[in-house]
């Protein structure tokens, strides 16, 4: 099957989101008839790329050819008629439509007032279900439907459109093992009826049973292409995390404190289990994982956005007991964010009314806000955080992502927590501004904060950290002190052993 | 259409220029609202008569009935320093305080078709269409004639609160219970339309359902007794129910002429209007005098007394339209 | 076991029982409301609210709300009266054509301010409701059509057909409950609302013109109002600027809501619009019968709005917490 | 999950006279000219500074009631019910008044009966999570109706003591004038200089991280539903002492006025943007146009349909305005 046809030669393709190059000159083949698995760590650029194959980005650079010509994959409509389908994590559907609607929904039928030929419709999606052997009646809205099942009409919509390219990304996150075998039994029929599969995954022993070549990824560039049987797990792991270690060398480690947060036992069904730590002043403590691990549901959990079922949190050393925010907040925790633009920002409001959004007692102690003590709080947090700006009632969307995030962190500097959780706080970030907030950091600890660091990037890990748990699924894998910690150790724990066996 | 508006706009326009220097008398009347027919024959009362006697007429009405929609159109004649006011007012009162700030500019204010009964002393005179006390008894005479004065009779009548309505009910009451002529006629129920159409024709349905031996329906109100009608023509009883009241020729010539309404009653705002335009001129150049039991002259109206309570009736009796004189009046 | 669709199915019953529990109590305390006169009266009461809930239901399927319908009817109504009056001796029929036109043309201008400048339908209808009827007062120089200048055979149609005496403009407003039966159910456009209200986002990714059926669900709705427009002349018998149309808004989205249709959008069937306004039907003859007065109206629509909100959310709840616990 | 906001790090600042001069309020002024203008040009007698006060009381309860809906608005909700409230407070305080309960007590019914209804809005809109320009829809419409059960369409008298509010001259200046001059520089205080302000304008921009800023979302927009609901009954019971009497139809049709006011004034639909004087300065200039219009007996059809119009272009305007300062 070496020299099957060549069904996609993707080449020199790159993409630039906001100045951040985050694919630079990928090639690859794809063959007729493989199954063929992506594999990198978070934001290494596999999701990025397979949008482009499927129409949601536009390349910066580079160009697709599809058996041999050339094609321009415009929209994700453009895609479905060269026969490339996209299926999501989530896959998005009409929840009030039935489920064979949901299958042919958009396909060229007719102008608008054209009849729906329901029978057929019917009979088809009924005669896909058949052929991915899946029992649901069709007839029933996608409402109330399992993700499996969701997943299952996603790729019947994939053949109803005659996809000759179907790519999952990350498919089997969600499903119980017994899902996991019939999707495996379906895209190895898919395979056999001649069909090309992208399985993007980070579960390797699902890439090892399931495909037949692999590309690992790494910061946006193509390391690799091998036939799975032709390369070990460990070499896989090095391939994913190679690039030789930038220390960035802490100027020193701080005096470690007394405990500022321990949790014990900390669950929420479906998100994460049995999470238990302690967290003490002046030390950082990271947070590995990959996608889908529950990292950042434990911050919410921490924070009261999303408060945990059971399990106990104490805060310098006293039971607390958080369900909202600003429990979390009166205790001295302060949590930035993930998702800057939708849960951090205001983003038309000026940069001081964001900085000092926070601190509602401080700026205003009679209710009155006082614009002495608004404008001394922001204008000292815009010096130390060297944030660059034209002017404090500038929108603070007209600013940098990193000058944006800056403006967060000093948010909750202002609130003097004891204990900081930043989520992904260098994401999206240039490099330049990423080795400042390193220092920040840094300093943060040394002052006696207890810092708690969710990261995907393993050198921002490996060379902030005293300690770094790893966790997988939403259960703590692995415990790893500064000294022995070193990216195989973190991505071997990283990646969930349990995804066949669990 | 728009010529139509730009005309009007325009004549609004050279009126407000031309008052200030002719010595006129400047006459407003502000009317329940817009695209009432019943208010275009008045209108039309005054617009004739001005034509004939030194007076500017207008004529402004809120877009919609509510209590207090006429009040700004009040200041603004005010502001406009109009020497008449004459209303048909929507409410009895919610208008006191701008009739009082109206008259201390010294504007006369008269209510016209409808008194603010209870607030008597907010108006220097009301011109009704007719002696209303005798109402009540010409329509239950209407009636009996059409129902050889025996059998169940109802009243479908506009607003609960509405003063006229109640008195002409409170009038037919009295007619049946006392005037033996009526003896064997019993008045089994009164409802409310609400003067809205669709209600009217529910009122009327539920009337028919709830008494089937009902012989005569009154209904003292323009949008009842067209749309008792209608029900009484689309089901083909007009010889069981007679139907009759207060109605607009214009709007019941149909029913008259298929026979659906033998015959019903009502007075000429026209006249009303042409009234009121004299007695506001008249009032102005000091020719007439606003006392009870004064009288004064009116071109084919006669003479007028002014009653009890500086009321005025424009005509005495009610006039009576059926097939043979509905063609002759065009309001 | 689909859950979902039994309480859809299950709605559309409840309705029913509710319609035939609430006859019967009636029915009990004034027999003379089973009769088959009374259930003319009901069907009588139902053709105008029936083709505009019609056209309020695609509207709020498409997860829109359109408040300028009384007003459309208004005006459209309006202006084939004044064609009658000012012409005649036209031939009455084409009082139809002209009425559907003009009410989709102001449908169309309401359609093309929501998609063009991405405006909130509500708050544009809004501006709409009293544009239309401002121009409607304009047009008319304020004066009512009467009667007399309305054709007879016009009125006629209020009154008799051929198919069993049943009055033509209920055979009219069955027609278009059909109609929009098979253009919900069985063309692409239908199905097309339905997927833009269910999941707006999704729709253009799916190659849905959002623009195109947007544009049309509003023609639609404006057309349907035009229609309404010249039965109302015919079953009133005259045009009246300032009150023909006046509420016809709230009257059908009370309607619309309690026959199921969610105010979320995606979700809505024709059989339960319908069972909707019989039931407002029935509610609005008895009143009159049972002596209650029609004051009370008002405080009856907007309760139900209010229940039937809260029982479209229940629904939804049961049905979305089942789908989606998101998170990274 | 990478962002894409543009990166200039240094963006041009926008120059003062811009900041201060491209905003809706003076879009509002600059129409509050054009009026005046063409209101004196289309009649002589517009022109009178008592004339214009006077006719400013008929909507100066409305204005007040407009200006706690814009605050509301910019918290992203939306209230389409006051009107109807004011209407059934004004007519519950007279019902109760009738019934011979002493006046002040009635007052503080007919207030309880504004807060009830806010406690409604509130309960639908924010507890049970549904769109509150729907259950708004269906609260005007119940309130409405339930004003005209208890009023029937009877007018119940309100006693001579209560009765001429803007009768009321304070410096010349009728109260209920003066009271919403009052309001509109208090509730322009507690938005721009206070805390609770600060957050509401948070909530409007971005509630997810008004959440996550540890901000009470839910508590501020059920406090505001509550003031819209009192603030309402007051302004109705107001109407009610200045009319002399209380109809179920008071302020029918109110609810249009108040959006648009709050329209004109700049207050942007979604929530987020918007001011006190932006709706304090679009009350005056409604009431410049309506006077003008009835002062030289202008159709009513007229007002209608520039009402209509005004509160279409007031939205494309607002829409387009924060739209391209929002680059």
């Amino acid at each position: 099957m070496v020299d099957a046809p060549k069904l996609i030669e993707a080449r020199g393709i790159s993409k630039q989101f906001g100045g951040v190059e985050v694919l630079s000159d990928i090639d690859l083949d794809l063959h007729a008839g493989e199954i063929h698995a992506l594999i990198g760590e978070n934001g290494a650029g596999k999701s990025t790329f397979v949008k482009i194959l499927a129409g949601v980005h536009t390349p910066t650079r580079g160009s697709i050819k599809m058996n041999g010509d050339a094609v321009n994959v415009t929209s994700p409509i453009a895609a479905q008629e060269l026969g490339i389908a996209l299926i999501h994590q989530e896959p998005v559907s009409f929840p009030d439509l039935s489920v064979a609607e949901n299958i042919v929904m958009g396909r060229k039928g007719g102008g608008l007032l054209s009849r729906v030929p329901w029978a057929t419709i019917i009979a088809d999606a009924r005669r896909y279900m058949d052929m991915l052997g899946v029992s649901i009646d069709v007839t029933r809205p996608m409402h109330g439907l399992s993700i499996a099942n969701q997943q299952m009409v996603e790729i019947a919509r994939a053949l109803a459109s005659d996809s000759r390219l179907i790519i999952m990304d990350e498919p089997t996150a969600p499903l119980t093992p017994r899902e996991v075998d019939t999707l495996f039994a379906i895209a190895r029929q898919l395979r056999d009826e001649g069909r090309t599969i992208i399985f993007i995954s980070h579960r390797l022993e699902e890439v090892r049973m399931l495909c037949d070549r692999l590309t690992i990824f790494r910061d946006g560039s193509h390391i690799a292409t091998q036939t799975v049987a032709s390369i070990p797990e460990d070499e896989i792991i090095r391939l994913m995390i190679g690039r030789e270690l930038k220390k960035y060398m802490r100027k020193h480690t701080a005096s470690i404190g007394e405990t500022a947060l321990e949790v014990s036992g900390l669950t929420l069904p479906g998100a994460f289990e049995d999470i238990s730590f302690t967290l003490r002043k002046g030390e950082i403590m990271g947070l590995g994982g990959l996608v889908g691990a529950g990292r950042t549901d434990v911050a919410r959990a921490l924070f009261g956005i999303e408060p945990a079922k059971s399990g106990k949190i104490k805060v310098g050393g006293r039971d607390a007991k958080i369900q909202r925010p600003p429990d979390a907040i009166d205790l001295g925790l302060a949590f930035v964010p993930e998702d800057r633009a939708g849960h951090g920002i205001f983003g038309t409001l000026p940069v001081e009314h964001n900085i000092t959004a926070a601190i509602p007692g401080k700026i205003a102690p009679s209710g009155v806000i006082s614009r002495a003590l608004e404008r001394g709080f922001s204008r000292k947090s815009v010096d130390d955080l060297s944030i660059r700006l034209a002017s404090l009632n500038q929108p603070i969307v007209e600013l940098s992502g990193g000058n944006q995030q800056k403006a967060i962190l000093a948010r909750w500097l202002l609130t003097e927590p004891e204990v900081l959780i930043l989520d992904e706080p260098t994401r999206g970030i240039d490099i330049g501004v990423k080795a400042e907030f390193y220092d920040m950091i840094g300093d943060l600890a040394e002052a006696g904060r207890a810092i708690l660091l969710i990261s995907s990037e393993l050198p921002e890990l490996l060379s902030l950290c005293d300690r770094i748990l790893v966790m997988a699924e939403g259960r703590i894998t692995a415990e790893i002190p500064r000294d022995e910690a070193n990216q195989e150790k973190v991505m071997q724990a990283a990646v969930p052993r349990s995804g066949i066996a669990a | 259409m728009l010529k139509k508006l730009l005309i009007t706009t325009t004549a609004a326009l050279a009126l407000t220029a031309g008052n200030a220097f002719a010595e006129d008398i400047d006459i407003v009347f502000v009317g329940k609202n817009t695209g009432n027919p019943y208010f275009d024959s008045l209108t039309q009362g005054f617009v004739d008569a001005c034509e004939v006697i030194a007076c500017n007429f207008e004529f402004v009405a809120p877009a919609t009935a509510e209590a207090t929609s006429q009040i700004p159109f009040l200041e603004a004649q005010i502001q406009r320093g109009v020497d008449v006011i004459a209303i048909s007012p929507n409410s009895p009162d919610a208008l006191n305080q701008v009739f009082d700030s109206a008259r201390e500019k010294g504007i006369i204010v008269l209510t016209v078709n409808g008194d603010i009964t209870g607030n008597e002393e907010h108006r220097d005179a009301t011109i009704l269409p007719t002696d209303f006390t005798k109402v009540g008894a010409d329509q239950i005479e209407m009636v009996g004639s059409l129902i050889g004065y025996e059998g169940e009779v109802a009243i479908l009548s506009a607003t609960t609160e509405a003063p006229d309505q109640n008195f002409w009910i409170e009038g037919m009451n009295e007619t049946i219970a006392n005037d033996p002529k009526y003896a064997n006629m019993t008045l089994v129920a009164t409802v409310y339309g609400d003067d809205q159409p669709e209600k009217s024709t529910t009122e009327m349905e539920a009337l028919l359902a709830n008494f089937p031996d009902l012989k005569g329906v009154i209904a003292p109100t323009t949008v009842g007794i067209a749309a008792a009608a209608q029900v009484v023509q689309s089901r083909g009883i007009a010889d069981q129910v007679k139907v009759t009241g207060l109605g607009l020729p214009s709007e019941m010539r149909d029913f008259v002429k298929d026979g659906t309404v033998d015959g019903f009653q009502l007075w000429s705002p026209y006249n009303e209007g042409w009234l009121a335009s004299h007695f506001a001129v008249g009032l102005k150049n000091g020719s007439m005098t606003n006392e009870v039991g004064a009288t004064f002259e009116v071109p084919n109206l006669g003479t007028i007394t002014i009653n009890e309570g500086n009321s005025i009736n424009t005509q005495s009796a009610l006039t009576t339209f059926n097939a043979d004189n509905i063609d002759d009046f065009d309001f | 076991m689909n859950l979902v669709r039994n309480i859809l199915f299950r709605r559309e019953a409840g309705i029913l029982v509710m319609i035939v529990l609430f006859c019967i109590a009636v029915g009990l305390y004034k027999p003379q409301f089973l009769t088959g006169q009374s259930l003319r009266i009901i069907l009588l009461l139902t053709p105008l609210i029936m083709i505009g809930a019609m056209a309020q239901m695609l509207v709020l399927v498409g997860r829109h709300v359109d408040l300028s319908i009384g007003s459309m009817l208004g005006f459209s109504a309006m202006v084939v009266g004044l064609m009658y009056r000012e012409f005649p001796d036209l031939w009455w029929v084409i009082g139809f054509p002209i009425a559907i036109a003009t009410g989709a043309v102001l449908g169309i201008f309401n359609g093309l301010l929501v998609t063009i400048f991405k405006l909130p339908s509500i708050i544009v209808t809004l501006g709409t409701l009293s544009l239309y009827r401002g121009l409607t007062f304009i047009i008319s120089d304020a004066r009512q059509i009467n009667r007399s200048d309305i054709p007879s055979e016009l009125k006629l149609m209020s009154r008799t057909s051929p198919v069993f005496d049943i009055p033509w403009i209920i055979l009219i407003a069955f027609g278009i409950a059909l109609m929009t039966y098979v253009i919900a159910r069985h063309t692409q456009l239908g199905r097309q609302i339905y997927a833009l209200g269910s999941n707006p986002e999704a729709a253009p990714l799916r190659g849905i013109d959002v623009t195109k059926v947007t544009l049309v669900v509003f023609a639609l709705s404006g057309a349907l109002s035009g229609l309404a427009g010249i039965l109302y002349a015919s079953r009133w018998g005259f045009v009246n600027p300032s009150n023909t149309g006046a509420g016809f808004e709230f009257q059908v989205i009370a309607a619309v809501v309690i026959g199921g249709v969610s105010i979320n959008g995606g979700v809505g069937t024709v059989m339960g619009t319908v069972l909707g306004v019989l039931l407002l039907g029935c509610v609005a003859a008895a009143l009159p019968l049972l002596g209650i007065p029609g004051s009370t109206q008002n405080a009856i629509y907007g309760s139900v709005i209010l229940i039937a909100l809260l029982i479209d959310r229940s629904v939804r709840q049961r049905g979305a917490a089942s789908i989606s616990r998101g998170g990274a | 999950m990478t962002d894409t906001t543009p990166t200039r790090e240094m963006a041009p600042a926008r120059p003062t006279w811009h900041v201060v001069l491209v905003r809706p309020e003076t879009m509002t002024l600059l129409l509050i000219i054009i009026g005046l203008v063409g209101a004196s040009i289309l009649s002589p007698f517009f022109l009178d500074a008592s004339y214009i006060m006077r006719s400013f009381t008929l909507t100066a309860e409305m204005s007040i009631v407009a200006l706690v809906l814009t605050m509301v608005i910019i918290s992203g909700e939306i209230d389409l019910s006051p009107a109807a409230n004011m209407a059934l407070s004004a007519c519950v305080f007279a019902w109760v008044q009738d019934a011979g309960v002493a006046l002040p007590l009635a007052v503080i019914v007919g207030l309880l009966a504004g807060l009830a209804m806010g406690a409604l809005n509130a309960f639908m809109s924010i507890r049970m999570q549904l769109p509150s320009i729907i259950v708004t829809i269906g609260t005007l419409i119940f309130f409405r109706g339930l004003a005209q059960i208890i009023a029937g369409d009877r007018s119940i008298r309100v006693p001579e003591s209560f009765v001429g509010i803007n009768a009321v001259m304070v410096f010349g200046v009728p109260l209920p004038v003066v009271i919403f001059v009052l309001c509109a520089i208090v509730l322009g205080l507690v938005l721009g200089t206070t805390v609770i302000g600060r957050q509401i304008y948070q909530i409007g921009t971005n509630q997810q991280a008004a959440l996550h800023a540890g901000i009470n979302a839910k508590r501020i927009k059920v406090g505001l539903f509550l003031l819209l609901g009192v603030v309402s009954a007051a302004a109705g019971m107001m109407a009610a002492s200045r009319l002399g009497s209380v109809r179920y139809d008071l302020v029918l049709g109110g609810e249009l006025q108040m959006v648009l006011m709050a329209m004109l004034g700049g207050t942007y639909i979604f929530g987020g943007r918007g001011t006190i004087l932006g709706t304090f300065l679009a009350a005056w200039l409604l009431v410049i146009v309506s006077t003008g219009m009835t002062v030289a007996n202008l159709l009513p059809a007229i007002q209608l349909t520039v009402l209509g119009i005004l509160l279409i272009v007031a939205i494309i305007a607002t829409n387009f305005i924060y739209a391209r300062t929002q680059r």
